[in-house]
């Protein structure tokens, strides 16, 4: 069998429907928006006309859409953009002890500069609860920032309960959207959001672009500072043929999600089911409010780096959580936070599903992990399974 | 992230199981990273370790480490034995990437933990 | 004729070259380089082989190149990074008049954070006064900052000079080499640099992607929080494609610099005396120390606005100086610094000449320009030429 | 930036030069962006303006509304040319970018100019 690719939470391959739309902006079309110029005008109406399609899907008007270089860039200019314009009303920001690291430690970072961190705790599914919320906000709160979907275990977070609370309470509300184009509808005004950020390579996009959404009215400052680009919010040359192709994936994430959808659960809930029925396993994650093509569980006894490394020599492609680039192997911030201990935190996999998985690959990979599985626990010091001494 | 050496022990591990009546025990947890590495083995009149078994649970590093440490050892006198170190057992591995190296240390450990288990029952 | 392109100093047509070591990697190779598995792997060595590869050319260890979105994010994470490692140092920063904005509002926004920052003037041709470097540093000057060649006007600055004075005073260096790969030859070693920016688009690399150069023992904090990215200095998912198309770009273009130089040159007199043989011209930027396809010149009694207008009409491509997004019509801060009137200033156009450039093309703009100068001219209220009135 | 008409007017500007003899002269220039605009106008015994002329130092805009002005004014009275606004200027053009606004102020402010010139010389 070939290589099986399931760590699309990671990153997806591009669209062939995305790059061929991204191709004249590769080839002829290269002008800067900004130059007043024949080839530079031809670009500014392309990219006006991509910002206008990504706003109306987002159920926003196009003023409120600024193009990043991607998720991470969008999460930062949202947190410390906001919060530093906020800071004569308050200084106390409020998000979860779940977030991606672009939130987290942003918001931590925020502490240097005077600001007071509120981490709320989570369930054992890793969710939050919106009544510690509620309890968090105190007088000076002028930011809350909460993912919508978890990267790592999948948990969709009650966002719209939540943004009803920041708005009664007249709290900016971020959210992380990143994991959530392609898997869940992503409107502006259903999630009473100000602030939303997403990257289009974990929708089928182009990687080193991605998007902030700030709804109208929404004073924050700018990071870095040159050309005035993206009405002075994000300065630089825009990566064209990134937000053309950012565009496409988009339309493509928002057409195809009542047919993509179920097609993902239905792997997922085999791929869980198949995990389950071996031994010592725990689902974690919420068992219903979940990501369509999120499995993430914990084989006890093993170890998720020697698991993973297992599954890749067999051509199957899983991640232990995040992919993050430090090479560490602590165990996963998320799981802790969801009150597991360390060591069956470590025998955590994830296996993130996308448009191009099949049945088959399902089957095969259920037959993979439960070898390696085996072997791995015959050779463990702390198993002592049946048949074992 | 690993070379092929390291992957070739950790898909085909040596001396990987349990040991029936072993003449030395010895278990080592590494804290930094939570591995736990054991190592039995078995040691002649002569004091030559004849046969040696290891378990891990832990990353392939660990489990690379423990099955290099123990064909390294199989066949040497345990005076020999206890001189290998850890920087020896990655050396012969070809190398591990720098965050994995301390894991090189478990196998090590555990083996020197076996040599005195065998020792303390000899006197 | 097809239409002219003279504004790569805006930015540049992607090389086919370049597009096809791209294709790989927006197609099958699209795995995280974050990620321990073989998608992730296959990439992870791309993108050091990219790394390696740039940094032989401009002189450096891998480990001291890091990948940014661009030259905007490389100059502020150059400047406001090193500053704020440095504020316990000193508090003073030296840049100059005609830095691009990208570094001069950069600097000058480190004001509101308590930095002290003298911007040193130039002379009538653009060119910063070495001596005027010496003279401005002071105890607590931390950090230099200067380009390598005026964007605008093409002035190539004496920085090999003013990076002995830099290092002689145990100053960091930070060099704005956007306009510069691939028109002069950049080493790190020779420019005595600690930090050097560079945007792929200006040399027919990909948009969206640029480099930061940290010299080995540099210090400088991080911009933006996220997954660890690119040794924890710039978080994010690497723009792979980006980043592979810049290596291959860079490579062109020292390989075909000493080819591109003359060329350039040869077509850029060609413009320059065809333009100053008509009247009241004046050619702006350095005489002999410019870029080699910078032709800057200001038409005494109309507007550049009017004049490119009235190229793009006859289909020709140009400038009127840096490609900014504000749209405002505010003289060139380059020009004003170099000691222009406001009025002379208005009259300024940049024509950038590029690979596909020919001499029939130089030809029919000069053709194009008379034409177009003497109709604006002829109805200018501040003209009074030769048979007129 | 600017629309086909704009641009149509820039192109073939009406009414472009000078004027031998006019009967009022306008002058106005605009401090925010330095252009600055000239108005001839020839005004019959009827008080009807029978020529105008412009000339024009600015951008785009400045030329194209100047243009667009003076097609605007001909063959009209002087009490009727008075009213003309910068604002239907723009209009007539089909607009002008929000940062080209203020252009075309200088073409309407010229000819309020070139007919209190007239009416000056009446008296
Ligand atoms: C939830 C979440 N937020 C933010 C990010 C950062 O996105 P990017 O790496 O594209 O900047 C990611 C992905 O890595 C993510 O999963
Ligand atoms: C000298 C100089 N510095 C910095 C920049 C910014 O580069 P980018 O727009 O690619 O971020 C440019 C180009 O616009 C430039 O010409």
């Amino acid at each position: 069998m070939d290589r099986i690719y399931m760590d699309h939470a990671a990153t997806t391959p591009l669209d062939e429907r995305v790059l061929e739309d991204m191709m004249p902006f590769l080839k002829e079309n290269f002008g800067n928006p900004s130059s007043a110029h024949f080839f530079g005008r031809e670009v500014r109406k392309a990219l006006e006309k991509a910002r206008e399609k990504m706003a109306s899907l987002l159920g926003a008007t196009p003023e409120e859409i600024y193009f990043t270089s991607g998720g991470t860039e969008a999460d930062n200019l949202a947190i410390i953009g906001s919060a530093r314009a906020l800071r004569n009303r308050g200084n106390h920001i409020i998000t979860t002890s779940v977030e991606h690291h672009a939130v987290l430690d942003t918001c931590l970072a925020l502490k240097e500069e005077g600001f007071e961190v509120t981490v709320l705790p989570v369930d054992q599914y890793g969710m939050v609860d919106p009544n510690d919320v509620r309890e968090a906000i105190q007088e000076n709160t002028i930011l809350l920032s909460v993912m919508y979907a978890n990267n790592e275990v999948g948990t969709i977070q009650p966002v719209e309960e939540i943004g009803k609370i920041a708005r009664e309470n007249n709290i900016l509300f971020h959210i992380d959207a990143v994991q959530s184009v392609g898997n869940l509808p992503v409107n502006v005004e259903k999630l009473s959001v100000d602030l939303l950020a997403l990257s289009a390579h974990k929708f089928y996009g182009p990687k080193g672009v991605g998007l902030l959404f700030i709804k109208e009215g929404t004073g924050i400052n700018h990071l870095t500072h040159g050309g005035g680009q993206e009405r002075g919010k994000r300065a630089g040359t825009e990566n064209i043929p990134g937000i053309i192709g950012m565009a496409k994936a988009m339309e493509l994430a928002y057409s195809e999600l009542e047919e993509f959808v179920p097609r993902m659960e239905a792997l997922r809930d085999r791929l869980i089911h198949g995990c389950l029925e071996m031994e010592e396993v725990k689902l974690n994650g919420h068992p219903s409010q979940r990501l369509p093509g999120n499995v993430n569980v914990s084989f006890e006894y093993i170890e998720g780096e020697a698991l993973l490394l297992s599954l890749d020599f067999k051509g199957v492609a899983a991640s232990s959580g995040s992919a993050c680039s430090s090479g560490s192997m602590n165990p996963s911030h998320v799981l802790l936070a969801a009150g597991m201990s360390e060591q069956t935190a470590r025998g955590a996999i994830r296996l993130s599903l996308g448009r191009h998985n099949s049945m088959e690959e399902v089957d095969y990979v259920l037959q993979v992990i439960k070898e390696s599985v085996d072997k791995l626990r015959s050779m463990s010091s702390i198993y002592q399974g049946k048949g074992e001494r | 992230m690993y070379n092929e050496k390291v992957m070739e022990h950790f898909n085909n591990p040596r001396n990987a199981g349990d040991m029936e009546n072993p003449d030395g025990v010895g278990e080592i947890g590494n804290v930094r990273c939570g591995d736990i590495t054991k190592v039995f083995i078995k040691v002649n009149e002569q004091g030559i370790i004849e046969d040696i078994k290891f378990r891990t649970f832990g990353c392939g590093a660990a489990i690379a480490s423990s099955s290099m440490l123990t064909e390294m050892v199989k066949g040497k006198h345990v005076d020999e034995a206890v001189k290998i170190t850890d920087i020896e057992v990655a050396d012969n591995l070809g190398g591990l990437p720098p965050q994995k190296l301390h894991c090189s240390n478990l196998a090590a450990d555990a083996l020197k933990a076996a040599l005195k288990d065998y020792q303390d029952k000899q006197k």
